[in-house]
């Protein structure tokens, strides 16, 4: 026994020490730069990490590289955990935070706290309602409606569908749904006759589709948000001809909008939906505003909402998206790889390496943001402000046109 | 007795006045019945003594009296007055206390605080006031002569026998009119203490239970008996019309052959020792040699707590001695392990002290029990079935004639005498050459005594070697051709074949007198 | 009863009480399996294609990994412990699967074992301080899972690559002799794995350990080494999943093991173990693992709001665990004596 | 009577020292104290009464889920359902507000009553009806959600701003009140420790026949701790849903786990009848100052959680060590 107590001990010590050793080479600091935290809530999808690596390309990017100093910080799920890395990069004297917001009221205080001390917070794809934070999403764009409204377009008004929805009791889950459903209640030819929750995540909606097609012989088109290859694979699964759908922007369902086999086979619809490309505009607008390039009050800003119908879907030969296209193959990219995170626009200076491993393109200069570029978001209560009226018109198509009438 | 002229007459009316009495009680557990029809009688201010087989149901019948489990029909009255506790409370409430065998001391507490619970003597704010917990705690144990225990003392730090007698203090200072004593001297060394515990509450009136398998003790201090067998109160007898052959035949059902052994001859000195014991200290033990020779039974004699427990740990590998060394047929051993043990030269099995902690695995069938250490041996390719160990464990029940159909049950649903049985054919199923034994009678009846010394004998007879301790003396007497007493963590004396007389022991082992004889 | 009576007429009288025959595993693998079939049955109340023989392959594809998973966890519970690391293990076995062997590797034969082996090299590592540094399982698991949860993040950067090895694809989406490939597999999994647990001298070993520790190593069990191997295969259990799930859905992501967690453990008590180890079948799992598919697949259909369906769930396995507690056991066997 | 052997006697010394130490929660504030210094000195603005403040309201949720926790785990059993009643008090306050001093009262005891009452049903089938106590609050944790879901689909509500405001701020600009909170708990603990349950508890969870035999009735006990327990979780969802100051359906989910650490490190034994809620706290504590203390120290954030697994079991592997030391001779 007195062995086990010393080998424990041992054990126990050198752990520690090693621990206490790495901790302190870690922390090195230099007083020049703007000190720029990337504060994620959780990592482990393609998208959130792509969302972090493109930050990263870009802070060393130059001029970036001589100006930043970025410190990226994973807090997890757990708003608290977040709102406890908050207060610890504001009290570490950070200039400006990036980050995706776990939850879009939690946060203020904190967000509050900060901006009083002159952090600049710039939220993207989430969003809070604290109005001294910079929201920069394509939550306002219309997602939901859009996307339902070119399904029921493609289902010529009538038929049965399954929604694969995200994460039970998120906001964001909830808005793009309330956005379908304000499509889908006014043809009554369309009936829900499954709904499920997919935790945007391939291989949960894969599950989930196939729990659902074992209890519904008939299906006829499917709404889907993230994890929409999931439902691929799942009829392909179970021998069913393949049905128009929509979902969001994975690599594994653009390449199989343009796969002939898959038409072939029922395949139509269109690629939408969030892309990690809002994280670099958020941090190129963080930089133009801190280096005084740009003046802009806190506001909602808008990202477009990306929209490839899959007559549009083209793959790329080279490592960014010209000359239209939009996907990369399977020899580069894995299926979960969400497309949209390279803008020829907002984003030139990156490429498709950029987003799988942050790394800078050799010999690329970060290029100034269109004068243009910010584009006032809607008001959306409960998701970008609080307390605040929601439009009239927020449910308001933008990239398609009712082609049937209920 | 104390009680003066008139009163005595007075005394003798309330005492009657007071006796319980229980009559058809049956319980079932599912569908084991434990007790089918048992009627037994409590006289005020004497000792009735409950005796049986183990798994005969007094444990049962204990438990129904104490009000931990209600009986499925019969009825007890109470000094008259109909009896149902719903708890041990109630019972408590009613007069009626018990010491229980497994006993029922929280071990993370403290003396005090077990004396008194659970009505602990509160202070200002309603909380417990642990000063008066330990001033009431040290009343109590300075009136029952236990001024040496600290009241502060966790429980759970006290040796065995101390927690015996704070169990039996708990229950005296609780029995206002019935005590129940389940077997009170099973840690006891010496029943002084308690046989002046007992005369001093049966003065005061009190009924008292006596649970025991010890007869002799019985006969001191009891007067009466009622005899369960299969869950039947079979008799109920005054002690002094019964002989001890009477008595058993009612428990057992057959006559028991108390005939005195026949010692063998150790065999020729020359041989190679199979356990050699050179210098062993650590755990109680101070420098400590002996040999074990094959074919011999060598006991061991002690009062509780001289160094017997570690010896016995260290040579079955789950202690490590501070010194000295261990020579298994004449090369050095090393037990690390019970494993390693079984597994030295021609192996040493042990069994263990506590049958229920260290013993038994409950919820597996008995004859999964008894062939665990050589599973490896009765499988085919690692595979074995149900069948495979019931006749595996067959050879070694038979040898502590246990009835094959016990063997199928799972091990916790059978009577504490099977189980121990179980347990040391488990040891004799190891095909090691010397048995570690300690205790092992303990508990258990006189028919599974008589079979556990059969197959001790057997096996020595077949050139196995036995080391045993016993706290019960006459077993020593009984079994043993070379005795060792314990003192102190010291050999303190050492007998050998008809020298082994209990008069001889008992001074020996209280470290008198004696010398190597 | 107190008069005196002839020791001889005495001794005639036999033991005639009764005692407990049937094995209360028997009963709750019955009980949970009977459940089931009352489920599926009852599923075309709802949806005319539930309970159909499509809807049971349905079913027992899905239920692969949790059988699979549950059937570690259930050894790891069976000798007293608890595996909190499944999730990351699962992650583990599915991000190597990619990144390590990839879609047409030729060395898939000998990658595959290797992936393996890593994971049990997890579960050993848990064993050990479990045995060693005497860490309780719940923590040693708990902190194993957070720290190979960290390095698989620091490891892939966050982005898992690479895709599903055709071997596991082929697990997962071939049929064989009429039947999925998964269900076929399942099936002689269950039957190995019965044998190890009920059939051989480790898996009463496991029992032994797990009934009473102290006993058992006078017993002379090989304590150390069975306390360690639960938590080996129950990490190579996870292993596996974790390729399963890779070849299910062709692709790795860092947080695929989170959902079966407390299924897993919730399998293992429904079929009836006791969750401190000792008691419980094998077979009795893997019902509880398929009931707890089968209630997913059906409460999915019914296309209720997800708070009640969490609500319906768990009101099933409350269900469950009443029917099957220790005192109902009791009344049954005295019935059916 | 010379050979009775008495180990009775007091035992004094080092070990003696240790074995003090290990039982009371003397190890974890040790181990707090010197995070702290390690904290301060990289980061100095920790020793601010803001900084302080902050951090004790980052606490508080997760040091009273692990109070709650200990108490169950004293009685040797475990709750699950601490993450569903946590759930089920965040969303119904942020459904239900109730603004100043009298609604937030309102609201703590609304909270304490969704406690109770999930503690009772626990304690029905733990304690009445028999079932293993991870397994019941297994579902019974299933359930909560299930119901936090149904009071509110997405994150969103608000908390009263009376609530929010009041229950995070620093009397006097110095004292958090979310640290008054926790000392409350702390000092009822001191109090339930001394009264008759609290002696009855550790002897439940040491031994639970024992303690029937000992006239304790174990029922009762039981389920009084499950009742207790959920109430402090209550609490904890109170506290919780004052920092969060909105709305989320599986907010307690990520401190079910954490609560079992927190309890582990506070060196309460997961085998029962050890340990206490002060020092489950405490363990709380350090687990929310070591995530303060890897950030300051800039861990790569990959690997945060690695830091954190290895000093969860060295942690428990020292005060194991200490308590052997203590406990061998």
């Amino acid at each position: 026994m007195k062995a086990n107590i010393l080998k424990g001990l041992v054990a126990s010590t050198a752990l520690v020490a090693t621990g206490l050793v790495g901790l302190t080479a870690a922390h090195a600091q230099d007083g020049e730069k703007f000190k720029i935290y990337l504060s994620l809530s959780y990592s482990g999808n393609a998208w959130q990490s792509e969302a972090a690596n493109i930050v990263k390309a870009l802070a060393a990017t130059p001029p970036y590289d001589t100006q930043v100093e970025l410190i990226e910080n994973i807090s997890g799920t757990d708003p608290q955990a977040q709102i406890s890395a908050y207060e610890s990069m504001i009290d570490d004297g950070a200039d400006a935070i990036i980050s995706f917001p776990i939850s879009s009221t939690a946060l203020n205080r904190t967000i509050r706290r900060g901006c009083d001390e002159g952090v600049l917070f710039f939220m993207y794809d989430g969003t809070v309602t604290e109005d001294c934070a910079y929201n920069v999403s394509f939550l306002s764009a219309g997602f939901g409606e859009n996307t339902a409204q070119a399904l029921v377009n493609e289902l010529g008004g009538k038929g049965k569908i399954f929604l694969s929805r995200g994460v039970p009791g998120n906001s964001v889950d909830q808005r793009h749904t309330d956005g379908a459903m304000s499509v889908f209640n006014k043809y009554p030819g369309i009936e829900i006759v499954a709904e499920y929750y997919s935790f945007w995540d391939d291989r949960t909606t894969q599950q989930e589709t196939a729990k659902a097609l074992a209890a519904h012989p008939q299906v006829d088109g499917v709404w889907a948000q993230a994890g929409e290859f999931g439902v691929i694979q799942a009829l392909l699964d179970a021998n069913r001809p393949l049905v128009p759908m929509t979902g969001e922007n994975s690599a594994g369902f653009r390449r199989a909008l343009a796969d002939p086999e898959m038409q072939a086979k029922g395949l139509r619809g269109v690629s939408s939906g969030s892309g990690p490309a809002q994280s670099g505009y958020a941090f190129k607008l963080a930089m133009e505003i801190l280096t005084g390039q740009r003046e802009l009050e806190p506001q909602n800003i808008e990202y477009p909402l990306p929209w490839v119908p899959a007559a549009d879907v083209k793959i790329c030969e080279g490592d960014s998206y010209t000359d239209g296209c939009n996907v990369f193959p399977e020899s580069k990219v894995p299926s979960s790889f969400v497309s949209e995170v390279l803008n020829p626009v907002l984003l030139p200076e990156i490429n498709v390496e950029s987003a799988l491993n942050g790394t800078p393109v050799p010999g690329a200069t970060i290029q100034p943001l269109p004068a243009d570029a910010v584009v006032t978001a809607n008001n959306e209560p409960g998701i970008n402000c609080d307390p605040c009226e929601a439009a009239p018109d927020m449910y308001k198509l933008t990239k398609v046109e009712a082609t049937v009438q209920p | 007795m104390t009680a003066t002229g008139h009163g005595a007459a007075q005394a003798v009316a309330e005492q009657l006045a007071f006796a319980l009495s229980a009559a058809g009680l049956r319980k079932a557990y599912g569908a084991t019945v434990a007790l089918e029809q048992a009627d037994i009688t409590l006289t005020a201010g004497r000792v009735h003594a409950l005796l049986g087989e183990n798994g005969a149901g007094k444990s049962t019948l204990v438990r129904i009296l104490t009000g931990a489990v209600r009986p499925d029909a019969g009825t007890i009255t109470l000094g008259g007055a109909p009896y149902a506790p719903r708890s041990l409370i109630a019972a408590r409430g009613m007069g009626v206390a018990t010491a229980f065998q497994e006993l029922s001391l929280v071990p993370n507490l403290t003396v005090a605080q077990n004396l008194l619970l659970p009505d602990l003597p509160k202070g200002p704010l309603g909380l417990v006031s642990f000063r008066r917990v330990l001033e009431q705690g040290a009343d109590i144990l300075a009136r029952h002569g236990l001024q040496r225990i600290d009241p502060g003392a966790q429980v759970g730090l006290l040796p065995l026998a101390e927690r015996q007698r704070i169990e039996i203090v708990r229950a005296i200072e609780n029995a206002a009119r019935v005590l129940i004593l389940d077997e009170p001297t099973a840690a006891l060394a010496e029943t002084d203490w308690l046989f002046d515990r007992i005369r001093m509450v049966t003065a005061q009136g009190v009924a008292v239970l006596y649970i025991s398998h010890r007869l002799a003790e019985v006969r001191e201090i009891c007067s009466d008996a009622t005899v369960l067998r299969n869950g039947r109160s079979i008799a109920s007898v005054g002690l002094s019309q019964a002989s001890d052959g009477d008595i058993f035949e009612m428990m057992v059902g057959r006559r028991v052959d108390h005939s005195a052994r026949d010692r063998v001859g150790p065999p020729a000195d020359g041989s190679t020792p199979r356990l050699a014991v050179k210098g062993l200290s650590g755990h109680g033990l101070r420098d400590v040699s002996f040999a074990l020779r094959p074919g011999e039974v060598l006991g061991l004699a002690a009062l509780e707590g001289q160094g017997q427990r570690g010896l016995f740990r260290m040579l079955a590998g789950l202690a490590v001695p501070d010194a000295g060394q261990v020579e298994i047929d004449g090369s050095p051993a090393a037990l690390g392990s019970p494993r390693q043990a079984l597994r030295s030269g021609s192996g040493l099995a042990y069994l263990p002290e506590e049958r229920k902690t260290e013993g038994i695995l409950a919820g597996l069938s008995a004859a999964t029990n008894v062939v665990l250490p050589v599973l490896s041996g009765s499988a085919a390719a690692g595979v074995i079935t149900p069948q495979a160990e019931l006749r595996a464990a067959g050879p070694s029940a038979a040898k502590v004639e246990m009835t094959p159909r016990y063997l199928g049950f799972a091990i916790g649903d059978l009577s504490g005498g099977n189980q121990q049985k179980a347990l040391i054919a488990r040891t004799l199923a190891t095909g090691a050459k010397t048995l570690l034994l300690f205790d092992p009678t303990r508990g258990v009846d006189v028919g599974t005594k008589q079979s556990i010394y059969a197959a001790i004998r057997a096996f020595a007879q077949d050139g196995g070697s036995v080391i045993f301790y016993s706290s019960e003396l006459p077993e020593v007497v009984q079994l043993a051709d070379r005795c060792l007493a314990l003192y102190g963590g010291k050999v303190f004396a050492e007998f050998e074949g008809d020298a082994i007389a209990e008069q001889a022991l008992v001074t020996a082992i209280h470290g008198h007198g004696g010398g190597h004889a | 009863m107190t008069q005196k009576q002839d020791p001889q007429t005495l001794a005639q009288q036999g033991d005639t009480r009764g005692s407990a025959k049937l094995s209360r595993d028997t009963i709750s693998a019955a009980t949970v399996a009977v459940l089931c079939v009352l489920l599926l049955l009852s599923a075309r109340l709802v949806s005319p294609a539930l309970g159909s023989w499509n809807q049971v392959e349905t079913v027992l594809v899905l239920g692969f990994f949790l059988v699979v998973l549950s059937y570690g966890q259930g050894l790891v519970i069976l000798s007293g412990g608890l595996d909190l690391s499944l999730p990351a293990t699962i992650t583990l076995g599915g991000i190597l699967a990619t990144s390590w062997v990839g879609a047409t590797d030729p060395g898939a034969w000998y990658l595959l074992p290797v992936v393996l082996a890593v994971c049990g090299l997890v579960g050993l590592v848990s064993g050990i301080g479990i045995v060693w540094l005497r860490v309780p399982p719940f923590i040693m698991t708990m902190a194993m899972s957070i720290i190979v949860a960290s390095a698989l993040l620091g490891y892939t950067d966050g982005t898992p690559r690479g895709s599903a090895p055709d071997a596991a694809v082929w697990l997962m989406k071939s049929t064989f002799a009429g039947m999925p490939t998964p269900v076929s597999v399942l099936i002689g999994f269950v039957v190995v794995g019965w044998l190890f647990q009920s059939r051989s001298i480790w898996g009463r070993y496991l029992y032994a350990i797990g009934t009473n520790l102290d006993a058992a190593c006078i017993a002379g069990v090989p304590v150390v080494a069975m306390q360690i191997l639960p938590y080996v295969i129950s990490a190579i259990c996870a292993g596996f999943v974790g390729i399963a799930l890779v070849g299910y859905s062709s692709g790795a992501t860092l947080r695929m093991g989170d959902d079966y967690l407390l299924p897993s453990i919730a399998s293992v008590v429904i079929g009836g173990s006791s969750i401190l180890g000792g008691r419980g079948t094998n077979l009795g799992t893997v019902g509880g693992a398929i009931l707890l598919t089968t209630l997913g697949t059906i409460i999915s259909a019914l296309g209720m709001e997800f708070g009640l369906r969490t609500v319906i769930e768990g009101s099933i396995v409350l269900f469950a665990l009443l029917l099957l507690r220790e005192e109902l056991f009791q009344k049954l066997r005295t019935v059916w004596r | 009577m010379a050979f009775a052997q008495h180990q009775t006697s007091r035992r004094a010394g080092l070990p003696q020292m240790l074995l003090r130490l290990t039982r009371g929660a003397m190890l974890i504030v040790g181990i707090y104290l010197i995070l702290y210094a390690f904290y301060a000195y990289q980061q100095p603005k920790a020793l601010t009464f803001s900084s302080f403040g902050s951090l004790m309201n980052n606490t508080a949720p997760l040091a009273l889920a692990a109070a709650g926790q200990a108490l169950v785990v004293i009685s040797r059993g475990f709750d699950l359902s601490v993450a569903g009643v946590i759930s089920i008090c965040n969303v119904t306050l942020a459904v239900y507000a109730m603004d100043g001093p009298g609604g937030a009262l309102l609201s703590a005891l609304l909270c304490i009553a969704i406690g109770v009452t999930v503690g009772a049903v626990n304690g029905v089938l733990v304690a009445v009806l028999r079932l293993q106590s991870i397994a019941a609050t297994l579902a019974t944790m299933i359930i909560c959600q299930g119901i936090a879901l149904v009071i509110l689909k997405a994150p969103g509500g608000s908390v009263a701003n009376w609530i929010a405001d009041e229950m995070t701020g620093r009397l006097w600009k110095t004292i958090p009140v979310s640290g008054l909170v926790v000392a409350f708990v702390v000092v009822v603990w001191l109090m339930i420790r001394r009264s008759r349950y609290g002696l009855s508890l550790y002897a439940i969870g040491a031994d639970e026949q024992s303690a029937a035999l000992s006239g304790i009735n174990t029922r009762r006990v039981r389920f009084v701790t499950f009742v207790l327990a959920g109430a402090i979780y209550g609490l904890a969802g109170f506290m919780l849903s004052a920092q969060t100051a909105t709305g989320n359906p599986t907010s307690g989910t990520p401190l079910l786990m954490l609560s079992f650490a927190a309890v582990a490190l506070g060196g309460t034994s997961l085998s029962g009848g050890k340990g206490g809620v002060f020092a489950s706290i405490m363990g709380a504590a350090v687990l929310m100052l070591l995530q303060k203390v890897l950030f300051s120290f800039g861990i790569a954030s990959f690997y945060t959680g690695m830091f954190q697994g290895v000093a969860l079991i060295c942690a428990v592997v020292f005060s194991g060590l200490l308590t052997r030391l203590g406990e061998a001779k």
